[in-house]
């Protein structure tokens, strides 16, 4: 497979670190200059991402432009780590697909800023969490402006901090500070994987560079190919919150609601996907590499929606969506050549209306006085207009709503499914009805009428600051999918050796009109159960059902975590402890009892009477005598 | 011939290590360390005889200075003890230990 | 001008002369003059460092004979990896110097200050950093020595001042029980050592000429089975000092009983006369030797990095906990060590600079907490970033770099030794790499425990953030930890010329890539 | 024939002997002539020119060169015996300072007023209230260090006999005439007198049946009967040969205070005066080891493969007893005593070795002999010292011996538990002190020696060596004073400002120490020219 070569980068591109520096320094300024920069603290973290995405249209305009051989640019900076035969520089490459996730996450991720100035205006360390914002920005940029794995990862586990951070954003409650560490430390389970798999790179390459890793991995045999793809995808597993490492997403919702917008929606967690398809060629020539992600993208888009459903709380529903949906990004990268663009095309739109929804859940909490129980709801599009219409927009648009941003993404997915495989299609289509079952069901609860509001809530509808966002990332799902379709496969195709067909924009087909069915289908059983007219309980039901219960306890990953990884830890974790102290430490400290009880016995042979000392010495000679004549005989 | 004579030298080392051990009254043990003084004296004489050398002979004579030396120092240090402790046994004196 | 005066010597004297300056003069005075030498020590270090010249070979060499008999120079060289470890123990000392500033200052009424409830210091500032400056010599001359007779007779002093530090300095009650373990356990390395030292001399005698001057001993040829026992030797007292488990009882406790600064310089410098003897020594004069041990001194390595993870994760005192966590980094550093690929060597060694920065950033900065709050039980703690929040940051900061986050130095050197092992020895590479999850759970786990949460009653009582002058202390470690993690090349390519040298002469290649020619 | 040949004597290589034996000849009659109130004085200076004299003429002599056997083949003056004589001299003169000491105790010496009177009677009542005092213990140690001097330098086994009873006799009195704590100081005389007495025994009948063997007393005679099997060859002889080696071995072994001919060193060491300690500590170990150097290497040296395996035993249970009892001990002067038989059995090490240029030691390659003579000073530097130093720290019972009046010492008196702490990392081997370079050279010559197993051995012991040494500077500067308990002696002991002469010694111990740790150079190498035993 012959690939792209990278043009090198010069003039403006020379420039493109600045991406990349203008969020990182800001983070840097808001992070160390103390309450002095509490009054502009989140105007300048506002401006850092906006300036990025500024510079990212300056340059996308400019790849525009370019011939198609040329879209690939590469910016060296400088030599990172040089050693033996490695030679790994930082470096910046610039092309069609890194372009693209650019804009998305400045573009969003300026949106989310904006929100945030109003969303965390009570918050006394806002100034902090602008400054983790800004970071969150300049690492998910480095992640994907990167021209090497390794540089890759340090902006990938750059995310994995801020992620960190900003779920543990309220420290003082153990819930958060629980979460935070569990996103991290499961996420570094994925990072073992993506290390193994640089490891492996540079063993095989010398060379962690996307352009050599590319083109040598057609040397490698297929085995090892196949290892390369398993490994990177544990590492996309961990990123995106796919099965099996999925269970942090969840309690990840423990952060302030726009970072779940941004990070946990939006940007780093699609960050899998944009690894699977930035490494077309380590799954072409590892097959069942790929395999490997259809079956967890499938699994994790049912997976997803099945907790989806069995929600209450608003943001937890949204995160079982999203991995559902990455979910199925994941199967149209696995997919092969085919999805490729597809897969980024659903994330862009999902980034679109995931944000979108998110902010929404938001501003709805800020408006119930941060109560995030969906029990709690109701009626509230009256009183939340704004927020209401965004979100039916949000809603429409993942449901796949036709000419909505999620009907053109999503519905090649399915269909490339079904070319792929029957049961990663059907599943796809299953995953389609069960969406629209969970969204309507949020829809439903949250804005139908019936309030069920605790007492003392008065919602009303958020600032400007906020709702302006809302509607930009509003249109941006109606029209998302009608502006980039077409394009973006032809656009993405030549950067990740895809094929992805492009399609019409009125483009029906019989699996879209089954897709459309199951759909309303999950509609309609939302209505039957949550409609206008059902009493919603106000406290959750008790159940006996084991299909609700597994739902409710996110299908026991965490028990199944704790079962099999948590407490035979802390049980092996106690039995070292104990064993570095009673053997280890016991053998030093027991050495040196021994000696001294052997010295206080020896001591009784010193008994002061000088017969004994008398015979000491003679049975000392008769000692020597007997030594003497053994060494003869000897 | 002489080889009787250094049997017996031996058998009476032997005796004064012996006693040495066993006795406890000061002077005995003083004594039987004369006694193996003594039958070194023998073994000198007795291998003297056997070498048809004289030194050993000679040796014995030195032996037997020295030995006289030793018991002017022995005793004044044992009867210094006597005096002390109203007793000649090495048992009592036995206060340095461990 | 640099080749003419014996500038090795000057450095590694400077340290000696301030602890004379400060215990003629005035307690009063002690810290200053502390602060000032060391400040000196790094500028001339840096200076020193700078002006090597490529090539990697021992340079601004200094040789005098010292005792004829024995054959023993009074001889020093830098090359870049002994400058690595220079620079290390010249930055830290003056960090541990400001950071424990007014620690051991005596009360307005004379007394003895306070390290613990109801515990004081047994001496004040004056002997405290007496022994600091005592022990950066040591060091120093330790970094320096190429004369290995010279190098044992300061592996050995370095001892004493340590000793003192810990048992003169520490918080608890056992301190003289830590501190005599310490000891006990060194002088048994030390002693073991000795006996290879001697095997050697006769070695060299029996060739013709005895000498200890590494120069003359690599040339030596020694039968299979005399090579592998002195190596033993030497391995056996830096598989102690580095600690290698089952060899590292005595760190923890060491470092429970150690000051914030006593255990800094102990487990932030001295210990990597451990693995830094390895490189030079074991390497060095026993290669064959070297190759031989190479599976054992894996698993054993491979065995201190989880094992010292897991303990970390079981700590229950903070100052116990880095002490585990160094054993586990120690792991990554032997490993490399052994592998004797170029990435890992040179990986190896910029880890014992990494790991010596961050190590002192994480004690230090646990050392203020556990001042404040007046014990180093984990326990005690819990919610510290409200009120503390500079102090939390910082030690979230120098968790990140103990968890090797990439971005910062000690990512570079933990993913070279990695990367490099599993090049050569695929499994123990990827065992080892079990530990980047169990090292952020050590971490978070840790820092969970401590700062965040709920308030505790205690801790809102008497912690309070760090002054400017801590501040400061910690922000060079911080400043290097993040530049040489974005751009450690210069460091990299210092040691690598070195270790490119030191590859030669032990007469191993690097495994070649799977792949050939892509570059 | 016919003529008696006059013997030749060599009275100018003798000198430095002749010196001091007559030096202790004059004293006794100067105890006999010059009133009481001179006496001190003139045995002090007396014993003091003495000693300057002898040292003058050895050095003189050493430096003219040549290994010459003298008094009619019975004394061999080589490198060896020049070394020892000087050290012996010098050890001597500076424990001599210690013997001289009043200041400690008050304007008096640490010798009893008078040690023939009951401790308690009216008898002493009168002679303490007189300020008398024994000078006689001058001239005693004179004829102890002159048969220390004649001992190692013995070229046959009947002066060598003669020599250790020399050497040994005044020793017994010494013991015996500690001012404090007579009733001790008595039984460690008796003790050692008794015990001493037997070894000589041993000695002297081991000496006899080698003369049966060889029908030589002269060491090169026996060695040609073993080189070349003359007089009594076949089972008997060698059964003559062997047992004789045996209780020739275990004559002097006890001597050197060597595992298990040992019993006598903690109790006479205690008991004894602290300066008579000192010295007996100092330059007994050095006569005894230069003297069985020098029958096992010369006279037995061709039969080594006999005795090697028998002196490895012992120097192994040397060292662990020494050491291992050495840890609980509760008393100084006892732990030291312990810790001098550890350090004979490190000596050991390297006499086991025996690499000498007889037997293949290459040139310029250290020799055992060359190591022990250089562990010697070192050993000896610090062991005076630090018993110097055990003279001065006291409490109202006179020396605080106890180790736990040595609590916090270093807090009280920071300078001397600094000094004393010097010794102590000297004798525990660690690097700068001389102790350090010792045990390297003893080491190094087991080692060249082929005993690599016993080197190995002797390290680990070391370790538990350290422990206790440790252990006393954890008591002088990390242990806290017990809160005043309610008994005495618990009071911790004050250091007392000592006269000269024991400073003296502290400093030379200091400085012997220091100096010859960091620049051991030169001594190691002299050590190196005088290594070789004549024949």
């Amino acid at each position: 497979m012959e690939s792209v070569t990278p043009v090198l980068g010069t003039g403006l591109f020379s420039l493109a670190w600045l991406l990349i520096a203008v969020p990182a320094a800001s983070a840097a300024v808001l992070l160390l200059i103390g309450r002095a920069g509490d009054r502009w603290g989140h105007f300048l973290g506002t401006l850092a991402p906006v300036v990025s995405f500024v510079l990212g249209v300056v340059y996308f305009a400019d790849l525009l432009g370019r011939d198609e051989a040329e879209r690939a640019v590469h910016v060296p900076l400088y030599d990172w780590i040089s050693s033996g035969t490695w030679n790994i520089g930082v470096g910046l490459q610039l092309d069609q697909l890194s372009i693209v996730f650019v804009l998305l996450i400045t573009g969003v991720g300026s949106l989310i800023h904006v929100y945030s100035i109003g969303y965390m205006a009570h918050d006394p360390r806002r100034r902090r969490f602008f400054g983790f914002l800004n970071l969150f920005v300049a690492a998910m940029l480095l992640l994907v402006l990167a021209d090497n794995y390794l540089v890759l990862f340090v902006g990938w586990e750059g995310v994995g901090l801020a992620s960190y951070l900003l779920i543990g954003f309220w420290q003082e409650r153990p819930s958060a500070a629980t979460a935070a560490k569990k996103a991290f430390v499961v996420n570094r389970v994925g990072d073992l994987g993506m290390s193994i798999a640089i490891m492996l790179m540079l063993a095989a390459f010398s060379s962690s560079s996307f352009t050599d890793v590319n083109a040598g991995v057609g040397q490698l045999s297929t085995p090892l190919a196949t290892t390369l793809g398993l490994l990177l995808l544990l590492g996309a597993c961990g990123k995106s919150a796919q099965v099996p490492l999925q269970s942090w997403l969840l309690d990840a919702m423990e952060g302030p609601t726009p970072v779940s917008a941004l990070i946990h929606a939006a940007t780093m967690v699609t960050a899998g996907v944009y690894l699977i398809v930035r490494s077309h060629a380590i799954f072409t020539a590892g097959p069942a590499a790929s395999i490997a992600v259809v079956v967890v993208g499938t699994v994790t888009l049912l997976f997803g929606a099945y907790i989806g459903c069995s929600k209450d709380d608003i943001k937890k529903v949204l995160a079982g969506s999203t991995m559902s949906q990455i979910g199925y990004m994941m199967l149209a990268a696995g997919i092969g050549p085919v999805g490729y663009a597809f897969a980024i095309f659903h994330l862009v739109t999902h980034g679109f209306f995931k944000a979108n929804m998110f902010l929404g859940a938001g501003s709805v909490m800020h408006a119930m006085d941060d109560d995030v129980d969906m029990r709690h709801y109701g009626a509230l599009a009256r009183a939340l207009p704004i927020t209401f219409v965004t979100f039916a927009a949000g809603y429409l648009a993942i449901i796949g709503f036709p000419f909505f941003a999620g009907f053109y993404s999503k519905d090649h997915i399915i269909e490339a499914a079904f070319h792929a495989s029957w049961v990663a299609g059907t599943c796809a289509l299953i995953g389609a009805g069960v969406t629209a079952f969970y969204m309507t069901r949020l829809m439903l609860m949250t804005f139908a009428p019936g309030k069920r509001w605790r007492e003392g809530v008065h919602p009303h509808e958020s600032p400007l600051v906020m709702t302006v966002p809302l509607i930009v990332l509003g249109a941006a799902s109606v029209v998302g999918g009608l502006l980039l379709n077409g394009w973006i496969t032809e656009w993405l195709n030549p950067a990740v050796q895809g094929e992805a067909e492009t399609e019409g924009l009125i483009h029906f087909t019989l699996i879209g009109g089954v897709t459309m069915l199951v759909v309303l289908a999950g509609i309609a059983v939302s209505f039957l159960f949550f409609g206008p007219q059902k009493v919603i309980p106000d406290v959750q039901p008790a159940t006996r059902s084991p299909f609700v219960r597994a739902g409710r306890r996110d299908l026991y990953g965490d028990a199944f975590n704790e079962a099999v990884f948590m407490r035979p830890g802390i049980r092996m974790t106690n039995d070292l402890v104990r064993f570095d102290g009673a053997v280890v430490d016991g053998i030093a400290n027991g050495t040196g009892t021994v000696i001294s009880g052997f010295s206080s016995r020896l001591r009784r042979v010193q008994n002061g009477f000088v017969r004994s000392y008398a015979l000491t010495m003679t049975a000392g000679a008769a000692v020597v005598g007997a030594i003497i004549l053994l060494g003869r005989l000897g | 011939m002489t080889d009787h004579y250094i049997v017996l030298s031996a058998i009476l080392f032997a005796i004064g290590t012996i006693g040495f051990m066993t006795r406890r009254n000061a002077i005995v043990a003083f004594m039987c360390v004369e006694l193996m003084l003594n039958a070194s004296n023998l073994a000198l004489v007795a291998f003297s005889h056997k070498n048809g050398a004289l030194d050993g002979q000679i040796a014995a004579f030195f032996v037997m200075v020295v030995a006289a030396a030793e018991v002017v120092v022995g005793l004044a240090i044992i009867v210094t003890i006597f005096r002390t402790r109203r007793s000649a046994s090495i048992d009592d004196a036995n206060l340095l230990k461990f | 001008m640099m080749t003419t005066a014996p500038w090795l010597t000057v450095l590694a004297l400077l340290p000696t002369v301030g602890a004379i300056v400060v215990l003629l003069g005035s307690s009063a005075a002690a810290k200053f003059v502390a602060l000032a030498t060391s400040l000196v020590t790094v500028v001339l270090a840096v200076v020193l460092t700078v002006s090597l010249r490529g090539g990697g070979g021992m340079q601004l060499v200094e040789d005098a004979m010292w005792i004829r008999p024995l054959g023993a120079h009074y001889a020093l060289g830098l090359d870049g990896i002994g400058a690595t470890l220079v620079l290390l123990a010249s930055i830290v000392t003056p960090v541990v110097v400001l950071a424990t500033w007014s620690d051991y200052d005596r009360t307005p009424d004379g007394g003895l200050s306070t390290v613990a409830a109801g515990e004081t210091a047994r001496y004040d500032s004056k002997i405290f950093y007496a022994l600091v400056l005592a022990v950066q010599t040591c060091a120093l001359y330790l970094f320096l020595a190429t004369d290995v007779f010279l190098f044992y007779v300061f592996f050995e002093v370095v001892l004493v001042p340590m000793y003192f530090l810990i048992g003169g300095f520490g918080p608890g009650a056992r301190r003289s029980y830590a501190a005599a373990k310490f000891l006990i356990f060194g002088l048994l390395g030390g002693f073991v050592m000795l006996a290879s030292v001697i095997g050697l001399y006769v070695a060299s005698a029996d060739a013709g000429k005895a000498s200890y001057l590494l120069s003359d001993l690599s040339g030596l040829t020694l039968g299979t089975g005399q090579e592998r026992w002195l190596f033993l030797g030497f391995m056996f007292a830096f598989a102690i000092k580095a600690p290698l488990v089952p060899l590292h009882s005595w760190l923890p406790d060491a470092a429970e009983q150690s000051s914030p600064g006593g255990a800094t310089m102990m487990v932030g410098i001295m210990d990597k006369i451990g693995t830094f003897g390895m490189i030079r020594f074991c390497l060095g004069l026993f290669p064959e030797a070297s190759q031989w041990a190479t599976p054992v001194v894996m698993v054993l390595a491979v065995i201190s990095i989880l094992y010292g993870a897991i303990l970390a994760i079981g700590s229950k005192n903070l100052m116990r906990f880095v002490a585990y966590t160094s054993i586990s980094h120690f792991g990554f550093i032997v490993l490399g060590i052994f592998v004797l690929t170029r990435q890992t060597l040179t990986g190896s060694t910029f880890y014992m600079l990494n790991h010596g920065l961050s190590t002192a950033a994480l004690f230090l900065v646990a050392g203020y907490l556990v001042k404040r709050r007046g014990s180093a039980n984990i326990d005690d703690f819990g919610g510290v970033q409200k009120v503390a929040p500079v102090a939390a940051g910082l030690l979230l900061f120098a968790g990140l770099s103990t968890l090797s986050l990439p971005g910062l130095s000690s990512f570079v050197s933990e993913f070279m030794v990695l990367a490099g092992t599993f090049g050569k020895h695929p499994a123990y590479g990827a065992v080892a790499t079990l530990a980047i999850v169990l090292a952020a759970l050590y971490i978070l786990l840790m820092y969970q425990r401590t700062m965040t949460g709920p308030v505790r009653p205690a801790v809102a009582d008497r912690v309070t953030d760090v002054t400017v002058r801590e501040r400061v202390a910690i922000a060079p470690l911080v400043v290097l930890i993040l530049l040489l993690g974005v751009y450690p090349k210069p460091v990299l390519s210092m040691i690598e010329q070195s270790t490119t040298l030191l590859q030669t002469s032990v007469g191993v290649s690097d495994p070649a890539p799977l792949v050939g020619g892509t570059r | 024939m016919g003529t008696i040949a006059a013997p030749t004597i060599g009275y100018a290589l003798l000198l430095p002997f002749i010196v001091i034996f007559a030096a202790a000849c004059v004293g006794i009659l100067v105890e006999a002539i010059v009133p009481r109130d001179l006496r001190r004085a003139a045995q002090l200076l007396l014993a003091f020119v003495a000693v300057g004299v002898a040292l003058v003429v050895t050095i003189s002599n050493w430096s003219a060169g040549g290994d010459v056997v003298v008094g009619v083949a019975s004394v061999a003056v080589d490198g060896p015996t020049s070394f020892i004589w000087t050290i012996l001299l010098v050890f001597g003169a500076v424990s001599f300072g210690m013997f001289a000491e009043r200041k400690v105790t008050a304007g008096v010496s640490a010798f009893a007023p008078m040690a023939a009177a009951v401790p308690g009677t009216v008898a002493e009542r009168e002679a303490i209230e007189d300020r008398r005092e024994h000078t006689e213990v001058l001239p005693l140690a004179l004829f102890a260090l002159s048969g220390m001097m004649l001992f190692p330098a013995a070229n046959d086994l009947i002066t060598m006999f003669v020599a250790l009873e020399i050497l040994s006799l005044p020793l017994y009195l010494l013991c015996g005439l500690a001012r404090r704590r007579r009733l001790l100081s008595q039984e460690a005389a008796m003790k050692y007198f008794l015990l001493g007495a037997l070894s000589s025994a041993f000695f002297l009948y081991g000496a006899a049946l080698l003369y049966g063997y060889s029908g030589s007393f002269l060491l090169s005679g026996i060695d040609d009967a073993i080189r070349n099997g003359v007089a009594g060859t076949g089972p008997q002889g060698t059964g003559l040969l062997l047992a004789g080696m045996g209780l020739m071995a275990v004559g002097l072994l006890f001597k050197f205070g060597a595992v298990p001919f040992h019993s006598w060193t903690p109790d006479v060491y205690t008991g004894a005066p602290t300066p008579v300690t000192a010295f007996m500590a100092a330059c007994t170990k050095i006569a005894a080891i230069g003297a069985l150097m020098r029958v096992f290497y010369v006279a037995l040296g061709s039969d080594r493969w006999d005795w090697q395996p028998l002196m490895a035993v012992v120097a192994i249970a040397t060292m662990v007893v020494g050491s291992v009892l050495a840890i609980t001990q509760t008393d100084v002067k006892r732990m030291l005593a312990y810790s001098s038989i550890a350090h004979a059995g490190f000596i050991l090490t390297a006499f086991v070795g025996a690499s000498q240029a007889a037997t293949g030691a290459r040139e310029g390659q250290l020799t055992s002999v060359s190591s022990v003579m250089f562990y010697l000073v070192a050993y000896g530097a610090a062991t005076i010292g630090a018993f110097a130093i055990v003279t001065m720290v006291r409490d109202s019972t006179g020396e605080a011996t106890q180790l736990s009046s040595w609590v916090g010492l270093g807090k009280r008196s920071p300078a001397v538990a600094l000094v004393f702490s010097v010794f102590l990392l000297s004798f525990a081997g660690i690097p700068l002190t001389s102790g350090f370079i010792g045990k390297w050279s003893v080491f190094a010559s087991a080692w060249s020696g082929g005993l690599h197993w016993l080197v190995v051995v002797a390290v680990v012991v070391s370790v538990v060596a350290a422990f206790f040494y440790i252990r006393v500077i954890v008591m002088m500067f990390f242990t806290d004073q017990p809160v005043e308990a309610t008994g005495a002696g618990t009071a911790g002991a004050e250091v007392v400002r000592p006269g000269w002469t024991t400073l003296l010694a502290v400093g030379v111990g200091v400085a012997a120490t220091v100096v010859f740790g960091i620049y051991p150079g030169p001594l190691l190498g002299l050590a190196q020219q005088a290594s070789e035993f004549i024949r």
